[in-house]
């Protein structure tokens, strides 16, 4: 919430700055679990005095870095099948214990990448329904329905300019209403109870934006 | 009191055309390679297999698939970049799948070695893996009606047992073993080393040997700074 | 099945006996769960060489005998809240994975006492249905339910005289059709598909059983 | 990160009236006792209370029903030689009683933790506890539909506790303590010795620090035996 008062900042964020800005707004002491690609990125952004613990749906808590040279151990891998490290503090689980702990709610944030998402928080982030496609799933379905909060970080424009904001999704759904925030390069999206709300824009208004993204869509209150 | 094999192949060697077969890992990880291997030796086919993928490159799993061994597969990620042998035998028409999300996957496997009979589980409701089953508001809240996963054999790969069968994994290498040893009727385990009863912690046994059929023991194994404790 | 040439021996078994006899049933490498009471005894009968494992319900395999003196140790009981001893090979685990032990018809035996077994195996061990009875069952159903075998070890009558082997049970179930035999220093009867059989009597006969015991019985084959 | 505090009325003082309380142990292995008193001495009440049994003695749990601040007990075995509280409130109508057989309320303890909305169980098909209550028919035998408990608060007693909240327990002391912690929605754990982050081996962790919330040192614990290993 340290960014709601001033709702505008000049240019549009690169991927690098979305990340930190996703980091900067998780709350200290947060259990987090970042999902495969951008939201990766993330963790390079969490600050040590966050004191995050990062969970990795095939079975641990306490997720360090990235391994590199001698840290690499086969058997200490995060849930894209990079080797990772541990911090102090970890632990190890099987995997009925890992998405029991996701199912549960007991995951503060989760953060995801998105084909799409609904104006009530829908999700489309597996699948693109195409005809031959062979749908693979793994854990999406559980890290969107399991966590307390749903970030999305996606871009919010699709290659042929289509907003990926949508009233609802026209791709396969990986959850129903479980996104509570999206974080795009132009601006931020909370989804409300009473609609979705912008929190933020980054080199553009809410004026272009209601132009080309067909969900009504209000400035959030600054708190 | 589990039967201590001395070769791969003699571990495998009672799986039958047309099983059901559990097979631990993500990713390398907790893999069975040594014991997929013998499977494929071993002849085995019609199987029903459950893993979290459809096996990569030209290894393990994934020859299996080549084979033609594997009738359907159950699973929650087939598709990957080195997903040819699966990608190739689904687009014949000439394996079966079936999608689960990984949690449910994991719950299903959990709940057949733990004797439920079915449970509500919010993920999956409103999409497209929910059709066709049951589902149930529960205190508001969408729910899908899902089955255990019931096997005749797992595939397991841990780090240490004792003579009694009990386990200890490694890091993020422990993952479906020890659901999938309690799962299936009979639970055949690779392991780095083989060591005495009493010689690991009550306190820190991970998978009970009452879980465990046979244990062959297989090369060096895992890393060794994670030694028994006592 | 060693006892079965000789189906008839001349006494009634004493408590201990069949104790003895149970023990001796049980299949070398077993995982055995002994009911509180008399099935505890059991316990006493087994010969090392039978490398049978015990499971307590409180989240224990590889209990070993009660615990005397320093041996005693407080976070160390078994169901009945006695201090016990661990052997080597033993494993602790929490309650949901002990139950789910049992429920999952891992374990091989499971010995309980009983009010009343019907002639399709259900069992009442329970309550006594009186309507002034604060009810507890404890783990009672879980074990009835989810071993593999189930033996009763009982009395064969009631103080006033009547069967407790019956052909409805009259006390509140603890399970359905779940017994598979019956053990008491009268007779051991085996519950079958094609119903009651005996298997051998002590000092007695089974014509005198007949004359006594609302169910049909049958000489169980020899084998 | 758990809060640490100071003593176990600390502890225990934002129970408020009217709560669900998880209360770990099975006779006095792994029962919190010091929460115990210190929730008597809160104050709190309206409380169901969620234990294996109902009370013995006059001490801990049997106490809380004597001064009438339990209005409904969830338990596999309240009746015992020394239940005399417990038994007085019953006949007297002042306390609810919801008996559940040990094992699935362990189930539905675990359940909740896990986020499953409800299974189905073998245990109890057929008998008086299951009257009421849905059952069906799964692969040929009876099963009952059983549902999560769900709960604000769970004391529980571990033995070693390091500064991120994870656990260890010792020996049957263990028993409900792991999936109680998983349950609640606030987790108040005492543990007779706390250690640094780091000197707990990530592998033997029972209770991922995630489920904690409070953690209380109590006097020497229990014996120190079985040390924190790395």
């Amino acid at each position: 919430m340290n960014t709601q008062a001033e709702n505008t900042t000049g240019t549009r964020l690169g991927r690098e700055e979305l990340a930190a800005l996703v980091a900067a707004d998780i709350k200290a002491g947060s259990f987090v679990n970042l999902g495969i690609g951008q939201p990766t990125l993330v963790s390079n952004y969490l600050r040590p005095e966050q004191a995050v613990t990062l969970h990795t749906e095939n079975g641990m808590l306490g997720m360090g870095p990235e391994a590199h040279g001698d840290e690499i151990d086969p058997d200490l891998i995060n849930a894209g099948k990079i080797p990772v490290t541990e911090m102090p503090g970890a632990s190890y689980f099987h995997h009925a214990d890992s998405f029991a702990m996701m199912r549960g709610g007991h995951l503060d944030v989760c953060v995801l990448g998105a084909f799409q998402v609904s104006a009530t928080g829908d999700l489309a982030n597996w699948h693109t329904g195409a005809p031959d496609a062979i749908p693979a799933v793994g854990g999406a379905m559980d890290l969107a329905t399991g966590a307390k909060e749903v970030y999305v970080m996606m871009g919010l424009f699709a290659k042929d300019g289509s907003s990926k904001l949508v009233e609802a999704c026209t791709y396969p759904l990986t959850g129903v209403g479980c996104v509570t925030r999206i974080y795009t390069n132009d601006a931020v999206f909370l989804i409300t109870a009473d609609g979705v709300r912008v929190r933020e824009t980054f080199g553009t208004t809410l004026a272009e934006l209601r132009e080309r993204i067909p969900v009504p869509l209000e400035m959030a209150a600054v708190g | 009191m589990p039967t201590i094999a001395s070769s791969a192949a003699e571990a495998v060697a009672g799986i039958r055309d047309n099983s059901t077969v559990l097979i631990g890992g993500f990713g390398n990880a907790g893999q069975p390679m040594e014991l997929i291997d013998a499977l494929l030796e071993c002849g085995a086919t019609g199987l029903t297999v459950v893993n979290n993928n459809a096996g990569q490159a030209d290894a393990g799993l994934a020859l299996l698939i080549k084979e033609r061994r594997v009738r359907k597969i159950i699973c929650s990620f087939p598709r990957q970049s080195d997903s040819w042998h699966f990608d190739a035998a689904y687009r014949a028409g000439e394996i079966e799948l079936e999608l689960v999300p990984q949690g449910n996957l994991a719950e299903r496997i959990r709940a057949a070695g733990a004797g439920i009979g079915g449970f509500f589980t919010p993920t999956g409701y409103g999409t497209m893996l929910a059709e066709g089953k049951e589902t149930r508001i529960i205190d508001g809240r969408g729910h899908v009606f899902e089955t255990p996963i019931h096997a005749d054999y797992a595939l397991v790969k841990a780090h240490i047992a004792d003579r009694a069968g009990n386990l200890l994994y490694r890091k993020t290498a422990r993952n479906f073993g020890p659901i999938m040893a309690a799962a299936a009727t009979a639970s055949i385990v690779q392991v780095g080393t083989i060591v005495d009863t009493g010689a690991l912690d009550p306190e820190n046994i991970v998978t009970p040997g009452i879980y465990v059929n046979t244990i062959v023991q297989i090369g060096a194994g895992a890393p060794a700074e994670h030694e028994a404790q006592q």
